[in-house]
């Protein structure tokens, strides 16, 4: 086994003709957590799609733990270990919450149970009978992230779980990242909540228009925020 | 005219058995910002929906102007003065800029049923639509299809489509979910600019924004009201801390 | 040299239910008939265009229109359906030119709606109806059951066959009217059985007459009623089964093993599509012959003149002996009772039928009595 | 003891012809209901490939002297193939539009179908026996039922409970009924979709062929002889509530009593009251009867 | 590039006078009706979403009633398909009535069932000739002034009458009506939030869709002297999906291009199939003929796979 988690390099993908990502490098140790950082429409939704083979097409390499996955088919991608909370949290409406929670079957060992998550989202317990899209926008965004807790994937990509979530719930969910980081998680971040983003990311990666332009490491937040408030306006 | 422009009595909705929103007394004043804050799930969503007679409430009276609205149906709420935006954006994708807050306007002119009538008579809208594009900054925007408008611009044009209505109660949920920082300022800006002679309701979890417009807040949870006051009130409040805020004081901005 | 060529318009249901008991076979059918004519009249050669009417009778009719305006067609032959009949007719009527039908039941074409120009050839709903009735009557079988399709060709053939009982001496005691197009007939056989009467009556066609004998097999009400096809073509025989079939009865202007002259057309038919011809079939080889005598007796293609020399003519071909055209259009000629046999009777491949009786032209294409034909008074 | 003018075993035995019928309509309209449930496709194509069972189980019989019982696996095996090649051409490209699309595509396979067919064996039909082991009948005192129509209940039934059993009970069918909304999301949980989507769209199409074979000896056989049904057919799938699989099985079966009572009464209505029932029955519950309201 | 509309105007209304001299009048009428009804059909569901899977009803119901009046009440042309109109915008207002207080497949289903009932009453009622047809409509003169007999002076007039249904049609996509019913498609509860009580308009758009509906139904009785069950049947109501898909949803010229090709496939499948082996000398297309069905479902098949975008698609480019 590799110790990157994942390796990209030279990657491009499109949305029909639409040309979004340019060639991007990065990677991730196992265990690390990064964030990627932009305005909106830079394309960092996109890189976490592509990754997974979501977009109509792409280019370069995706190494995942080490295996290349750039002509795999999403599902077999998906089965190397990695867990995805989408942006528009794609609860469906047709199964419970329960049944939602219970969706993604399990790709490895080592997932969190029911009762455990359910103790993270008492909200959730609550509501485990109604229909998933019958749940209030908050809720359903604790959903979509509980319910990749389950399935023992390694990699978790998260696109903007704290958005329209209460204070106390991002909070709460920054404990939960924390945790699953000691636990030896790797993470990816899509996050407009910097924040947030800053208490838990090893180190930050600010995207614009389909490209890097900038690596933070945790150690330089201090040195480099003047240049991060120039590219985020924060 | 009365300093209460809505007011709930009451007001319940439940589901199958849950109920959603229990007995909320509300009452927002005329010419006011209001926040609605809470929870995940603590029904602010659902009191918009019952306040614009998207749902049917299960309990209690909806006045609106002293005048009972309870059983209303949403486009008569929507003529009274009510009017909502959605919490995912909601715009016309296939029309232009322009001709979306055209069709809002529109029914002022009561030539909505003329199917023989000219489109060309909608002209005479175009002045006071491009005058709220400008509010909003999007006039030169005025011919792009809506759907290739960016986030941020669409949740503007949705703004700008609401105050066509001539609104005297705007009910905006969440407004800036999903923007970056430069968006969730600019619409601020808008909603406290547009604000002036309107009054408005909103859900907001961002506290950054509540905390710089809201004059007074109402914080609900399970369904029912926990506390109302003005932000400092609100947010040291211990309730509203352990329920909503956490120890960082909802700052987490 | 340089005379144009005579037309034939040839319009059936090329693809649709009724495909089988006229479409391709009866085009082939009209080609045998031109090429044992020689291909040429009155020096003129022969053509043949054909058309898919599809079951519409719009498109019946607009094609028949277009035919005669445009590409000059001096006849037309129509195929089954009713519906589509009458339309082409009516056309036919005012363009004046003749329309000969094969394969319709209904015989509105030759009262309500009779033309000078309109011959109705190889059978209609009154001689089916008299054919299996008479028959049945004569052989002691009184109280009739009808199992009636929903539809004006359906209660035409109950309506004429229950007329035929009752003047018979016969009763009828009930029917029950099924949609077109039924694929279950096992309620309305419980209710026909239900009613203790010797004879069902099978007032429907095609399919819903296959699916009528398939389930009364299998309900066993063919051990206690006897089963009267109003309307069954050989074909339909051929797709019930001979175990089925078997004991049903069946009216029809023409099969193929009556005698050395149909046996001889009905093999040359045999080679070239596979399968038996049907009365439709031997009906539009038969009109066709008709049709190009008459031209070249009449020496012209003229429609009156032809039609004129058409009415004088006796018909004496393998289709049928002495049969002739009457005032109103009818083609009359004799018809035959049939009964299936069993599966141990059957010798050869389409050997489906033998003889019951046969009933005379006049007796079988009798004139209703309240023929709203002016034609027949003049 | 009269009821309406009927004798109750006359009554009792209209209703069992229902029931016979209703259970053709309950694994027709189970196979479309899934198809549209889980696909989101309007199999127009359903009753092509009821009409295919039947006929390919009378080739099988004609040509090769394969008996009733192998074709009874081997059928819905044949034509659940064929829907796989379909879906696999076609189909698989009109998931992100319009029904519309899908609704066109199978109207149009159907016509060529049905046209190709019908230009080899006609129009009238072929003939094809029941087999002898369920040839006869049994007297039930009431009516006497002939074996084969018993066997067809029966085991259109066995089929329809383990069908929703798997779809409504198991995990495969909440990864089907996930796949529906979102297909790419199931996809990134790492289930192969696309293979289970085909699948799927084969078994609907196989109990289509099911049906086929269990009417080929009772019907004609014709290449047009699921013409007609399909619209009945989708109008049961509309009563239960589209995409509902027991709504599916039970409005069928009710179906079949309801027309079976309308044979006797008024029956030349016995085709179009599924129509009535269908407006009374939306106006009043919107999602059909045993659907959910979005 | 200004005087491109106006030339191509003046040479489309050049054709379209000339056409008869060319081609079978009656064939042309035929298309004309068939292109005003998917017109008609595609007001519903090219500009307010809904998918009618009726429309059958209005069609082949204006086209009895038409008939009835003309042939045993005897009045003349104008007064009998006015009247047909104003019984196909009834028949709307009932059907319509019901069937839009439900959203998406039920609405359609609703529809279809509706017609079903319809199309039953058509088989039982004895006045329609049931499976015989409705025959012998008269085709009277115009006003006492026009000999509607002669095929031209009864293509000029229905050429007219389409046109005029066309004009209407694309008057009422540009109205302040036709607006509300854009927003009605595009966003539903958004329309409504905005106060407009969208049921209304719904109910309105579809009791002039049926109405136009029935101008071509009965137009078509009027032309082809009859009227039969087929175009009260379901696979009329599918027949006009077809056209209006296979010609281009949602276009003013969709619905034309599409009447004219499904009408030409019908009528004329054998003649391409005659030409066709003529030029390339395969002779099997020559049994073409005998194949309308085959050849027109894998029409079917090549549009949905191919052209999405209906024919329209080819000539509009893609945005
Ligand atoms: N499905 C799609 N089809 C076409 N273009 C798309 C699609 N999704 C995104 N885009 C475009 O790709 C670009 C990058 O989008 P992406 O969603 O990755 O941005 P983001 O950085 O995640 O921003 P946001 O804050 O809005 O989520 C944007 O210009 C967007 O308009
Ligand atoms: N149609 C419905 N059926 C059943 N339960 C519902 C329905 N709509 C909302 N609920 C439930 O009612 C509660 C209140 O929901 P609501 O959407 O009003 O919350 P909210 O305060 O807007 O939350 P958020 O901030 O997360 O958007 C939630 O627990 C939700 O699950
Ligand atoms: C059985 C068919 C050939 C007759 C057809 N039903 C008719 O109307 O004439
Ligand atoms: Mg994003
Ligand atoms: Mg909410």
């Amino acid at each position: 086994m590799s110790s990157k988690a994942l390796e990209v390099d030279a990657l491009q993908s499109w949305y029909g003709e639409s040309h979004i990502l340019h060639g991007l490098r990065f990677s991730v140790a196992d265990g690390e957590v990064v964030t990627l950082l932009g305005r909106n429409g830079a394309g960092r939704s996109t890189i976490l799609k592509t990754i997974l083979g979501l977009t109509s097409k792409r280019a370069g390499s995706i190494k995942v733990y080490g295996t290349e996955t750039i002509d795999m088919a999403t599902y077999q991608i998906a089965r190397l270990g990695i867990g995805f909370c989408p942006e528009e949290r794609g609860i469906f409406s047709s199964l419970t919450t329960e049944e939602n929670l219970l969706l993604p079957p399990k790709i490895a060992s080592g997932g969190m149970g029911l009762d455990e998550i359910y103790e993270m989202f008492p909200n959730l317990y609550e509501r485990r009978n109604s229909p998933g899209t019958r749940l209030s926008g908050g809720e359903q965004q604790m959903l979509a992230m509980a319910r990749i807790l389950r399935t023992g994937a390694r990699l978790l990509l998260l696109d903007e779980i704290t958005e329209g979530l209460a204070p106390v719930i991002v909070q709460k969910l920054g404990e939960v990242v924390s945790k699953l980081r000691d636990k030896g998680f790797t993470i990816i971040l899509v996050e407009q909540n910097f924040r947030f983003a800053a208490q838990l990311a090893d180190r930050h990666y600010v995207v614009e228009g389909g490209l890097i332009v900038e690596v933070v490491e945790r150690a330089e937040l201090g040195t480099k925020a003047q240049l991060l408030n120039g590219y985020l306006g924060v | 005219m009365e300093e209460t422009i809505l007011k709930t009595i009451g007001l319940g909705k439940s589901f199958l058995g849950f109920s959603a929103v229990t007995d909320v007394n509300l009452s927002v004043s005329r010419g006011s910002i209001h926040a609605l804050i809470g929870p995940n799930g603590a029904g602010k969503t659902t009191c918009f929906n019952l306040l614009t007679k998207f749902l049917e409430p299960t309990q209690g009276q909806i006045l609106f102007n002293g005048i009972d609205v309870t059983h209303e149906r949403p486009a008569q709420i929507a003529r009274r003065g009510v009017v909502r935006s959605f919490q995912i954006s909601a715009v016309f994708p296939h029309l232009t800029v322009l001709e979306n807050v055209r069709i809002a306007l529109q029914r002022e002119l009561n030539t909505e049923f003329f199917f023989w009538k000219s489109g060309a008579s909608l002209n005479a809208l175009n002045g006071r639509a491009l005058e709220l594009l400008h509010e909003v900054g999007l006039e030169s925007f005025a011919n792009e299809l809506a759907a290739n408008l960016a986030y941020g611009r669409k949740r503007a044009l949705e703004i700008a489509t609401t105050l066509a209505m001539e609104p005297e109660l705007m009910l905006l949920d969440e407004p800036t979910q999903g923007m970056g920082h430069e968006d969730v300022e600019r619409v601020t800006d808008l909603i406290q600019r547009v604000a002036k002679g309107r009054t408005i309701l909103m859900v907001e979890h961002n506290m950054k924004v509540v905390s710089s417009i809201a004059d007074r807040i109402t914080v609900l949870q399970r369904g029912a009201i926990l506390v109302e006051g003005n932000y400092q009130e609100v947010s040291n409040n211990p309730l509203v801390v352990e329920a909503y805020m956490g120890s960082h004081g909802g700052d987490s901005l | 040299a340089d005379q144009p060529p005579l037309k034939i318009g040839f319009i059936t249901d090329m693809s649709g239910l009724y495909a089988d008991i006229d479409g391709q076979g009866g085009l082939e059918a009209i080609k045998m008939a031109v090429a044992d004519f020689g291909g040429t009249v009155l020096g003129r050669k022969i053509e043949i265009v054909s058309a898919d009417h599809q079951n519409k009778a719009d498109i019946a009719a607009s094609k028949t229109r277009e035919w005669i305006d445009q590409n000059g067609v001096n006849v037309i032959i129509g195929g089954t359906n009713s519906g589509t009949a009458l339309a082409t007719a009516k056309v036919a009527a005012e363009k004046k030119r003749i329309y000969i039908n094969n394969g319709a039941g209904t015989s509105a074409l030759t009262n309500e709606q009779c033309s000078p120009y309109t011959i109705h050839y190889t059978y209609d709903t009154i001689a089916m109806a008299n054919g299996s009735a008479k028959g049945l009557l004569d052989k002691g079988y009184k109280n009739w059951f009808f199992l009636t399709a929903d539809y004006a060709f359906g209660y035409a053939l109950e309506k004429d066959a229950s007329n035929v009982v009752l003047a018979n001496g016969g009763k009828v005691l009930g029917d029950v009217k099924h949609p077109l197009n039924a694929s279950d007939f096992s309620s309305y056989l419980l209710q026909a059985q239900s009613s203790k009467a010797q004879v069902l009556g099978l007032a429907n066609a095609g399919g819903d007459t296959i699916n009528s004998v398939k389930a009364a097999n299998e309900f066993g009400i063919t051990k206690t009623m006897k089963l009267a096809g109003l309307l069954v073509f050989i074909s339909d025989v051929h797709a019930i089964g001979i175990k089925n079939a078997q004991g049903l009865l069946a009216t029809t202007a023409w099969y193929w093993d009556q005698n050395d002259q149909t046996r001889k057309f009905a093999g040359r038919f045999m080679e070239k599509m596979k399968r038996m011809p049907g009365m439709v079939q031997a009906g539009d080889y038969s009109s066709t012959m008709t049709y190009l005598n008459a031209v070249k007796a009449a020496g012209t293609d003229d429609s009156d003149k032809v039609m004129e020399q058409l009415r004088k003519t006796k018909i004496n071909d393998m289709f049928t002996k002495n049969g002739y055209i009457r005032k109103d259009g009818t083609m009359v000629h004799d018809m035959y009772l049939y009964e299936v046999k069993s599966p141990a009777e059957v010798k050869s491949p389409w050997d489906y039928y033998k003889l019951v009786s046969s009933l005379s032209g006049e007796k079988a294409f009798a004139i209703p009595p309240d023929s709203k034909c002016a034609l027949l008074n003049k | 003891m009269e009821i309406f003018g009927l004798s109750t075993s006359a009554l009792l035995s209209q209703l069992l012809l229902g029931l016979v019928n209703g259970s053709f309509y309950a694994v027709l309209s189970l196979g479309l209901a899934i198809i549209f449930g889980l696909l989101n496709v309007i199999n127009f194509s359903h009753g092509a490939m009821f009409m295919l069972g039947a006929i390919v189980t009378w080739m099988a019989g004609q040509y090769f002297e394969i008996n009733y019982w192998a074709m009874l696996l081997l059928a819905p095996f044949i034509v659940g193939l064929l829907g796989i090649v379909i879906e696999r051409l076609f189909l698989r490209r009109l998931y992100q539009l319009d029904h519309l699309y899908g609704l066109l595509l199978t109207f149009g396979l159907t016509l060529f179908i049905e046209g190709v067919l019908r230009s080899i064996y006609g129009a009238s039909g072929l003939a094809y026996s029941t087999p002898e082991l369920l040839s006869g009948a049994t007297d039930l005192g009431f009516m006497v039922l002939p074996n084969y129509r018993a066997w067809a209940v029966f085991s259109s039934l066995t089929v329809c409970f383990v069908t929703w059993y798997v779809i409504e009970k198991t995990s495969i069918g909440s990864y089907l009924r996930a796949g529906t909304e979102n297909p790419k999301l199931v996809q990134a949980f790492g289930v192969n979709f696309p293979l289970m989507t085909t699948l799927t769209y084969g078994f609907g199409v196989a109990l289509a062929a099911f049906s086929g074979v269990l009417a080929a000896p009772i019907i004609q056989i014709s290449p047009l002889m699921g013409s007609n049904l399909i619209i009945t057919v989708f109008a049961v799938v509309v009563i239960g509530g589209m995409g509902s699989i027991m709504g599916s099985i039970l409005t069928g079966l009710g179906l079949g009593l309801v027309e079976g009572l309308t044979k006797v009464f008024y029956p030349q209505a016995s085709s179009t009251v599924v129509f009535a029932i269908m407006v009374i029955v939306l106006l009043f519950r919107p999602a059909g009867l045993f659907g959910r309201e979005k | 590039m200004k005087l491109a509309k106006p030339i191509i105007l003046l040479a489309s209304i050049g054709i379209a006078i000339a056409l008869p001299h060319f081609f079978y009048p009656i064939f042309l009428m035929k298309i004309l009706c068939f292109a005003l009804f998917a017109a008609a059909f595609n007001l519903l569901l090219g500009y307010t979403g809904l998918l009618s899977f009726g429309h059958a009803a209005f069609f082949g119901g204006a086209g009895y009633c038409a008939g009835y009046f003309m042939r045993d009440m005897g009045v003349g042309p104008a007064i009998g398909i006015t009247i047909a109109v104003l019984f196909a915008a009834a028949l709307g207002a009932l059907i319509g009535g019901l069937a839009i207080r439900r959203q998406g497949i039920y609405f359609s289903m609703i529809t279809l069932a509706l017609a079903q009932m319809f199309y039953f009453v058509c088989v039982q009622v004895p006045a329609s000739g049931g499976e015989d047809g409705f025959q012998g409509i008269p085709r009277g003169d115009l006003f006492g002034l026009i000999n509607l007999q002669n095929d031209l002076n009864l293509y000029y007039l229905v050429l007219c009458l389409t046109v005029a249904g066309f004009l209407f049609i694309k008057r009422i996509i540009s109205s302040p009506f036709g607006q509300i019913l854009k927003a009605i498609k595009e966003n539903e509860p958004r329309a409504i939030s905005l106060g407009y009580n969208v049921n209304r308009f719904k109910f309105l758009v579809f009791i002039l869709s049926a109405a136009l509906a029935g101008l071509a139904g009965s137009t078509q009785a009027l032309v082809l002297g009859f009227e039969t069950l087929t175009d009260a049947h379901w696979t009329m109501s599918g027949l006009v999906i077809l056209m209006t898909l296979v010609g281009g949803v949602g276009t003013m010229l969709g619905p034309f291009l599409g009447a004219l090709v499904i009408v030409l496939l019908e009528h004329r499948v054998g003649e391409i199939g005659s030409f066709l082996s003529q030029v390339t000398g395969v002779a099997w297309f020559n049994s073409l003929g005998e194949s309308v069905t085959i050849v027109t479902g894998l029409i079917f098949v090549f549009c949905v796979m191919a052209f999405r975008r209906g024919l329209v698609g080819l000539f509009i480019k893609q945005k």
